[in-house]
């Protein structure tokens, strides 16, 4: 998917209008992309999402810690379809406090779980507002049409 | 346990005397060091005994004291011989003895203490005037409370006039008429007195509240004097003011038993100074006094011995020039003291404070 | 299933069903490194060291029936940092694979099943499924520069297969049309299956590995039957 | 080619220096050289290490002989007649054989003259590159030319030509052209080296290389080591604790342990074995430092408290400075809310989770799993330190760097080109003390710069008025070449026997000093150095500033005037040594000595060689130990007395007279140069955990002994517990007894081997796998051992109910009780060491509270006792391992060497004299002389000073009320003389 | 009148405090020069003595710099030295020297800008307190 999107941009085949968002942003990494992704195809995909997202956006910032040592957002692994809500509230504190810290308006994620979750949450941390896009919904937004 | 025994006599100083007589004679020790007079004068001098019989001029009592026998003591214990010896000491006398000790100028082994409980001594001249009127001016001395007068001024600012630490202790304060009180304060002491046949007696009531009435008259003379010490000696200029008929005698420091030099350091070197040296002092201040170092030496010695000063007074005694050595010495000596923590004489196994240093090693600096 | 690992005597260990995810278990020092670095940790008495001594303890069960490896997410920040390389996560996958079916919590386990049984753990009907995806599209098709946007699905010869996340068919599909509009404006060369178009492998969840085999199995095939050569999962 | 016979000795750190000296000191010549631009390694950057938080480096100079070197801050660098120092020079390849390497070396120059420099700074100013500083460990910048050190002598600055520029700024500015911009390497061969030591040290890992502690991305965590200069006076802040973010007062700091450490994910299977104190030490620092409001935490597995006197420091630090000691490894480090203070997320000893801010974490980094030695380290005739095989605390450095001099040394020896010589100059001059004083002023004009700034013609003048004969000489530059020379050339038509240099900085001259003597006549202790140029700088106007030197000139002459030198007695060696103790240290020490072809006496108390050792531990140590007994029992100038102890000793290094008592009462004297005490220890006893109430429980090490009869066994199934610390690590026996944890392990894996089936618990407190031993506890894990911590609150208990065992104990991890019925119980009791108080009060030394004789220091001089020419090794001075404390036995053995190899004892200058006639015998002196360096000879009934044990010190002096007591060059009437002028 | 300008000794222990002062002086940390410093091996070498003859001979101030505790080179000799200068001081202070005027402090061989700083101090504090008793006065 990250390889597909950045071929796509490097290659010339879909052209990104960096100008149309200019509100701060947040990335997201998933544990499936990351660690996961790490230990069993040996490459966990960090750089390429940032890639792509300095295609898109000029203020975009990462959480810290990201990367391999990240929060997971507490979405995963199925938790979204177990009935544990509070339990799974509760573990996304670290990450929501992550964001607020960063002043985003916007946190974009590669993943539909951590979608889910984030914007299942986001409200319960007092931030309503919290915009949630997928990373290929931001590259939708912006694409030049001819 | 401390035990007191009454000995009675014609006097006190019969009293005595008849004790340490039997002691030699029983042979319970072999020689006895007490203060004696001889044929020769009427100062009693530090005598050493192994015949009873010639204890004759023996008066450990008088109120006088040419100089501290604590010395005289060192010398005849400062090797073993073998022998036992008991000494008969004043107070500050064997005080300064046991600063000796520790400063390894003797030893106590094989030793026996006998204190002899002082209420004060007159100089060597008022001694001989009242002694060649009266026959026995020690007994006079202790019957007359006026004599107080007399002592000398360290003396009267004594309030370590009883013996502590000894094996036995002489004592006439609170004693009936012609007796003496014998307390034995160690297993040695309490030996003796059974030894020797003592009468053992409950001490007697009167003898706290005597005293205790003199040591709270020596208290309030030694603050007083404290006091107006202090004031003559606050400044350095004071202070010289004070000295300035200082002969550089060194008759202070060789009458002081606790200065235990063979030699004192200011006729050593150190303080000879070549010629070129003193043109050269003089070349820088102008004008120098001769013989240098006086101030130096006074308060080289305050640094030197005043942790160890026992108060005897000998340093004033022995002054021509009539400074008021001893006056200085205490004065400063409580100060230093106090800092320490530290009471010569006390304890034998108190040790000399500059010979133990904080094991735990603390960060805090002066 | 098999009981889990007996500890003791742990010669037997080696077999034990929570050992074979090649996970050094026993070097746990339980130095507290995962428990501190958890999200989870004090929650429900959830705490990976604790998990890792249980089966250290021989006391797997006790894991097996709790709630415990349900309220983790196997996100392995635990064992990122873990100085013994222990691996929690697969532990906590392989304990809820041990779960009686019938007792795994929420729509997991029955999701796993309608996918089995249908191809989606929706269990919605391909005729559904078309209609659905192309009434998005056709919505799409409305947008200026999409005009001529249609939906390939079952192209024979595709380049690219493009699987489904179930939620963006059921409630918000109104995301469906984020990577069509890529696919479009790229000139992909893309098709989206109307069978098994489930993108979400919930064997990975429930810790059934069958499931997840015949989930991927059956991807796999797709490929083969309309010779597509790559694969866009969504997950 | 260079035919270069010094040993090499590679690294000029801690181990370095030790070994260097170690070998000068026996009358090897060494060359020592570091890839660094300047001496000291890791330690130039610690100013207080545990465990007394203090320096005290200096105490590792030359106590004998100490004229051969320098007696100053060991931090300034080092000068010793027998070592050579190279700086920026690495080795390149070394080839030949054992006894006659070849070793190829590159030195890279420094680029600054340092006969030139003056100091002025010019040169960095104009440089315009700009670098983090590496000796502040970031906290600064430098330039490319700059000085590695602030304090080593000389102090000119080095050109780092890794990022110079060579654009010449710093070459056009210098006033004096002591610049070169020359930068090629020069690359030396040096044949006929007879060994070469590698004491490089470990490098240290970098917290960078993993995204969990936010190394690099938070500027308020920093490594140990940039902490180490935080604490420093020298440092970013003046030894200010504040923080790097934004100036702070730190008050509440985390130190994170085992960052690179205990690892296998890294490849770090090992401890790092001085990180654990460290960062106690720190902490404790910080506390002091920061004061009541201090709050200071230590996150770690395992409190490594492995030292003799560790556990009681940490108790300390715990108890009295409020350190926290949280038993947790910290997953991470986050910024806090407030994006400057950090958070550290940890779970308490009850598993609760817990989110703590501080303003600062400090990372304890261990060695870097990736450092390796290089090939040519396992060369023969190349030694390798053990510290440069992994991080060690000072001792351990100390110890393995004179265990590779000593392996060094004897092989040197045995290749026959032994190196041993004895001194050949004539150091006391005849008859100074005859001639009349008569002194010679050189005042250096720096160049031109002190001309105009003082008032000649007053100087002179003055100094006219000044007393005893003086002659005065300027010249323009004494440190350069030229002036050198014309100073000697003017010194040599002299008739002056005492000389005053007046220059700048007197380190930097006093190394000198000597070759001057030899070059003019004058004695070095005639001489002295005085600073004209700090002088001048502070001062502002000229009359005050020409006071100023005349004061410091009279000062100077009033003291040279003062000193009167006296030839010291010397006396011959006695080239045999003592050994008490035939256990593994004491063994290895007389093997150690007899190979020197020095006569041993081996006294041993016991009828039987090898100590508690030979019947215990691995297959393989026993063989060793074995070994060890047979090459003693065989060795020709090895004398066993077995049955016997020492009754009396008196002497001074060199000549010691011990009698010996056997167990028939036969006495003995034995005339002795050096003793060495190997007294070793034993097994605890304890009462603890229904010991004895059931023969299934026993002590390890009964265990051990037990494991080895071929009739032990317990059942398949079996329940076996180790319980360790028993009565260990508490008061009164608060010492870790090192070897307990280990044994245990083995032990362990050992039942675990043969019964698989067994089921093995080992209840511990803290487990003391310090180092590679770590491996070990590894292994135990992989095999199956399950390990239960305890604290002292809740220890396990052990009840018998009607003969069978019962253990219960509780689990903090699951935070649950566990139960066992044991079938063996093994309790690790530790070790005590044998009484020694008697030995003790017949050699005047001293024991620790736990009855180990006490060492010199224990940083420092670890296998010195309090006593010159009486060494201590093995489980007598502290609780170690079977091969510790052989390690200690040759360290002793080379410590003793420097007094065997010399054939008289030879006094230093600056020693204490007394005075026999003023001498009132109070014995104050004998009192307070911290090396017992005096003995009152009962005889002449004098006290007497063993001028090879003086060091100088003249606390003698001050406690002596007449002066009795002097100390050669600071004579008190010297010393008052110049208060005299200076006022 | 002219300005007081002390005069000051400093006996510094030749393995910490001069060395501190070595590395004031090359890290161009200056200090009033008031001060004459005299080297000591040890701090434990300071006699008496010396420290009455400093301010009999007119010294406005002494200042003593030892090692921190546990840093001296022969083990304690910095702690006899601070009893001494107790013992000292407190005679001293009996005859009107101000105990401030003499001054011990622990400066570490690697503390060259604590040496300075306890330098300007120390002069700041004499000039403070004025002329010293002995200052230009006869001293028998």
């Amino acid at each position: 998917m990250f390889d597909l999107l950045v071929d796509y941009i490097r290659s010339g085949r879909i052209r990104l209008d960096k100008t149309k968002i200019t509100h701060r942003v947040a990335y997201h990494d998933p544990c499936n992309y990351g660690r996961k992704s790490q230990e069993l195809f040996g490459h966990g995909y960090y750089e390429e999402p940032r890639w792509i997202l300095d295609q898109c956006i000029s203020d975009w910032v990462d959480l810290f810690p990201a990367g391999g040592n990240q929060y997971c957002c507490g979405g995963g692994g199925g938790t979204l379809l177990t009935p544990y809500r509070d339990e799974r509230i509760h573990y996304a504190r670290r990450k929501m406090e992550q964001i607020k810290r960063t002043g985003a308006k916007m946190l974009v994620v590669p993943c539909h779980s951590c979608h889910g979750q984030i914007k299942a949450v986001a409200e319960t941390y007092g931030m309503p507002d919290l915009r949630v896009k997928y990373l290929w919904e931001v590259v939708a937004d912006i694409l030049i049409i001819d | 346990m401390i035990r007191y025994a009454l000995v009675k006599n014609r006097s006190p100083v019969h009293a005595v005397k008849s004790v340490l007589e039997k002691m030699l004679s029983q042979k319970l020790v072999d020689a006895i060091l007490a203060a004696a007079r001889n044929p020769y004068s009427l100062l009693p001098m530090p005598t050493l005994f192994c015949d009873p019989g010639k204890m004759e001029g023996i008066d450990p009592l008088a109120p006088v004291a040419p100089f501290n026998a604590a010395r005289q003591a060192a010398a005849v214990t400062k090797q073993p011989t073998g022998k036992r010896i008991a000494l008969v000491l004043r107070p500050c006398e064997q005080r300064a003895l046991i600063e000796l000790v520790k400063l390894k100028q003797c030893s106590l082994e094989n030793v026996i203490l006998i204190g002899v409980e002082c209420l004060g001594r007159l100089e060597n001249q008022a001694y001989i005037q009242h002694a060649s009127e009266v026959s026995d001016f020690t007994s006079v001395f202790y019957k007359n409370p006026d004599m107080q007068a007399e002592v000398t001024r360290a003396c009267g600012v004594c309030e370590q006039f009883t013996p502590a630490g000894v094996d036995l202790t002489i004592s006439l304060l609170g004693a009936p008429e012609g007796g003496v009180g014998i307390t034995a304060e160690t297993e040695t002491g309490d030996t003796l007195i059974t030894q020797l046949e003592l009468a053992v007696a409950d001490e007697p009531e009167s003898r706290a509240a005597a005293v205790g009435k003199l040591l709270q008259g020596r208290i309030a003379a030694r603050d007083a004097l404290f006091k107006a010490t202090v004031e003559k000696i606050n400044h350095i200029e004071k202070f010289q003011e004070l000295i300035a008929t200082c002969l550089s005698c060194h008759s202070c420091r060789i009458s002081c038993p606790v200065c235990y030099c063979k030699e004192c350091v200011f006729i050593t070197d150190i303080f000879a100074h070549p010629p070129e040296t003193l043109l050269r002092r003089a070349m820088k201040r102008g004008a120098v006094k001769l013989p240098t170092d006086t101030t130096m030496f006074h308060l080289t010695r305050l640094a030197h011995m005043s942790h160890a000063c026992v108060g005897c007074g000998h340093c004033s005694s022995v002054c021509p020039s009539n400074i008021p050595v001893a006056d200085i010495f205490r004065t400063v000596a409580a100060q230093t003291q106090a800092l320490f923590d530290y009471q010569p004489g006390r304890d034998i196994s108190e040790p000399i404070p500059y010979l133990v240093f904080e094991e735990e090693l603390s960060e805090s600096s002066v | 299933m098999e009981t889990i690992t007996k500890r003791y005597p742990s010669v037997i260990k080696e077999q034990a069903p929570l050992r074979p995810i090649n996970s050094p278990v026993d070097l746990c020092m339980a130095c507290g490194t995962c428990a501190a670095g958890c999200p989870l940790t004090g929650t429900k008495g959830f705490d990976p060291r604790k998990i890792v001594r249980l089966v250290l303890m021989g006391r797997d069960s006790e894991l097996i029936d709790s709630k415990l490896p349900w309220l983790c997410t196997m996100c392995g920040k635990c064992e990122h940092a873990c100085p013994m390389g222990i691996n929690i996560a697969n532990l906590i996958r392989a304990a809820r694979g041990m779960v009686e079916r019938e007792k795994v919590p929420g729509m997991i386990h029955k999701g796993v099943e309608l996918g089995l049984k249908t191809g989606n753990n929706l269990g919605l009907p391909a005729e559904d499924f078309v209609f659905i995806i192309e009434d998005v599209g056709a919505e799409l098709a409305e947008t200026p520069g999409f005009s001529d946007f249609k939906i390939p699905v079952d192209k024979k010869g595709a380049n690219l297969l493009h699987t489904l996340h179930n939620k963006l068919v059921n409630t918000q599909n109104e995301d469906l049309v984020h990577w069509w509009k890529i696919f479009h404006l790229a000139q992909e060369d893309w098709t989206i299956p109307s069978q098994n178009w489930e993108g979400v492998n919930w064997g990975l969840f429930s810790g059934d590995d069958d499931a997840m085999k015949t989930f991927i199995g059956r991807i796999v095939e797709h490929m083969e039957q309309l010779n597509i050569s790559s694969l866009m999962y969504p997950e | 080619m260079i035919k270069n016979t010094k040993i090499l000795v590679v690294g000029a750190g801690i181990s370095g220096i030790r070994s260097a000296l170690d070998l000068a000191e026996t009358g090897h010549r060494v060359c020592l050289i570091d890839k660094a631009p300047a001496m000291g390694g890791i330690l130039s950057q610690l100013d207080h290490q545990f465990p007394d938080n203090h320096c005290g480096m200096c105490r590792m100079l030359p106590m004998i002989d100490r004229d051969n070197g320098q007696q100053f801050c060991l931090r300034k660098g080092l000068f010793h007649e027998n070592i050579e120092i190279l700086l920026s020079t690495e080795i390149i390849s070394i080839e030949g054989n054992a006894g006659n390497l070849t070793v190829t070396i590159s030195r890279r120059p420094q680029g600054v003259d340092p006969d030139r420099c003056t100091g002025c700074r010019d040169c960095e100013s104009e440089c315009n590159i700009e670098i983090s500083d590496e000796f502040s460990a970031g906290f600064r910048k430098r330039k490319a030319i700059y000085l590695p050190t602030p304090h080593q002598i000389p102090n000119q600055r080095v050109i780092d030509w890794d990022t110079c520029s060579l654009c010449g700024a710093c070459r056009d500015a210098c006033p004096t052209g002591s610049i070169d911009l020359d930068n090629q390497p020069e690359t030396l061969v040096l044949e006929n080296i007879p060994a070469v030591i590698i004491s490089t040290g470990v490098e240290l890992y970098d917290p960078g290389h993993v995204d969990l502690y936010g190394f690099g991305h938070l500027p308020n965590v920093v490594t140990a080591t940039a902490f180490e200069r935080i604490l420093s006076s020298s440092g970013p802040y003046q030894g200010r604790l504040f923080r790097p973010s934004d100036g702070k007062a730190l008050k509440k700091i985390a130190w994170i342990q085992c960052v690179g450490s205990r690892n296998i994910m890294i490849g770090a299977d090992y401890c790092s074995t001085a990180c654990c104190m460290f960062a106690v030490k720190e902490a404790l620092l910080a506390s002091r430092k920061i004061g009541k409001d201090a709050r200071t935490a230590i996150f770690y597995m395992d409190m490594r408290t492995f030292g003799r006197d560790f556990q009681r420091y940490k108790d300390r630090a715990e108890k009295d400075a409020g350190i926290r000691f949280v038993r947790c490894r910290v997953h991470s480090i986050e910024p806090a809310e407030n994006d400057k203070d950090i958070l550290i997320s940890y779970i308490d000893s009850s598993g609760n989770p817990i989110d703590e801010t501080f303003d600062m974490a400090v990372l304890s980094t261990g060695k870097n799993p990736e450092f390796q030695l290089p090939e040519f380290a396992s060369r023969e005739g190349v030694f390798t330190v053990n510290s440069a095989r992994g991080f060690m605390d000072i001792q351990g450095a100390v110890i393995s760097a004179s265990v590779a001099s000593e392996k060094a040394g004897r092989s040197v020896s045995k290749k026959g080109s032994a190196l041993l010589q004895q001194r050949p100059e004539k150091l006391y001059f005849d008859a100074v003390c005859e001639e009349k004083p008569q002194l010679q002023i050189v005042l250096c004009t720096c160049g031109d710069f002190l001309k105009p700034v003082l008032d000649w013609d007053r100087i002179k003048a003055e100094l006219k008025n000044m007393p005893g004969r003086i002659e005065i000489a300027r010249i323009k530059m004494i440190c350069d070449q030229n002036g050198w020379d014309e100073m000697i050339a003017m010194l040599r038509n002299t008739t002056a026997n005492r000389l005053l240099l007046a220059a700048c900085n007197p380190l930097v001259y006093l190394p000198r000093l000597k070759e001057l003597s030899q070059e003019t006549g004058i004695m070095p202790s005639l001489m002295e150095v005085i600073n004209l140029r700090s002088m001048v700088d502070q001062a502002t106007d000229l009359a005050f500033r020409t006071r100023a030197v005349l004061c410091e000139l009279e000062m100077s002459i009033r003291r040279l005037f003062s000193h009167n030198p006296v030839e010291p007695a010397l006396y011959p060696v006695s080239k045999s040594a003592l050994i008490v103790g035939a256990g593994p240290a004491g063994l290895t020490a007389a093997i150690s000595l007899a190979v020197r072809d020095f006569k041993v006496s081996l006294v041993e108390k016991t009828s039987r060689l090898g100590g508690n050792w030979s019947n215990i531990q691995s297959a393989e140590s026993r063989e060793t130990i074995r070994t060890l007994v047979t090459e003693v029992e065989n060795h020709p100038l090895i004398t066993i007395h077995s049955e016997a102890e020492v009754i009396q000793s008196f002497g001074n290094p060199g000549r010691f007279v011990t009698r010996i008592r056997s167990n028939n009462k036969d006495e003995k004297s034995l005339l002795h140069g050096v003793t060495i005490l190997a007294t070793g220890g034993r097994a605890a006893e304890t009462t603890a955990y229904s010991y004895r109430k059931n023969n299934k429980i026993t002590t390890l090490f009964e265990l051990e002994e037990r494991l080895q009869q071929p009739d032990f066994a317990v059942g398949s199934n079996a329940t076996i517990v180790f319980i360790q610390c028993v009565d260990s690590r508490e008061e009164p026996r608060n010492y870790c007894s090192r070897i307990c944890c280990l044994k245990s392990l083995k032990a362990a894996i050992t039942l675990r081997e043969v019964y698989p089936q067994s089921q093995v618990y080992i209840f511990y407190r803290d487990i003391m796998t310090y180092g590679n031993s770590e491996q070990v506890y590894t292994q135990a894990r992989r095999k199956g051992v399950m390990f239960i911590p305890y604290d002292l609150e809740n220890k396990p208990r052990v009840r018998i109910e009607s003969g069978r065992i019962m253990v219960e104990g509780s689990d903090p991890v699951l935070d649950e009780p566990v139960f066992f019925e044991a079938d063996l119980v093994a309790l690790a009791t530790g070790i005590v060491p044998n009484p020694a108080a008697d030995l003790v009060s017949i050699f005047n030394l001293k024991t620790t509270c736990d009855g180990f004789i006490r060492e010199a220091d224990s940083k420092w001089r670890p296998v010195d006792t309090g006593r010159e020419g009486i060494f201590i090794c093995g489980v007598g001075r502290s609780p170690s391992r079977a091969n510790e404390a052989m390690d200690e036995g040759k360290a002793a053995a080379q410590r003793a060497l420097r007094i065997l190899s010399k054939d008289t004892m030879i006094a230093s200058r600056h020693t204490a004299r007394v005075r026999h006639v003023f001498c009132s015998l109070c014995e104050t002196c004998m009192h307070v002389c911290p090396h017992g360096a005096r003995y009152m000879d009962f005889e002449l009934q004098r006290v007497q000073v063993d001028h090879a044990a003086c060091q100088g010190c003249g606390v003698c002096a001050a406690g002596c009320p007449n002066s009795a007591t002097i100390i050669e060059s600071f004579e008190e009437n010297g010393i008052m003389g110049a208060i005299e002028a200076a006022l | 009148m002219t300005a007081f300008e002390p005069k000051i000794i400093a006996l510094v222990c030749n393995w910490c405090a001069y060395t501190a002062a070595d590395l004031a002086g090359t890290s161009r940390l200056s200090y009033p020069a008031h001060i004459r410093m005299i080297r000591m091996m040890c701090t434990g070498m300071i006699d008496s003595k010396y420290i009455l003859k400093a301010f009999l001979d007119g010294a406005d101030g002494v200042f003593v710099g030892g090692c921190h505790p546990g840093d001296c080179h022969y083990i304690d000799g910095n702690l006899k030295a601070k009893k001494r200068i107790l013992g000292t001081g407190k005679i001293l202070e009996q005859f009107g020297f101000e105990p401030e005027r003499l001054r011990l402090r622990w400066i570490g061989a690697s503390e060259g800008p604590e040496f300075q700083q306890n330098m300007t101090d120390f002069v700041t504090a004499i000039k403070t307190l004025g002329p010293g008793q002995t200052n230009n006065r006869m001293v028998l």
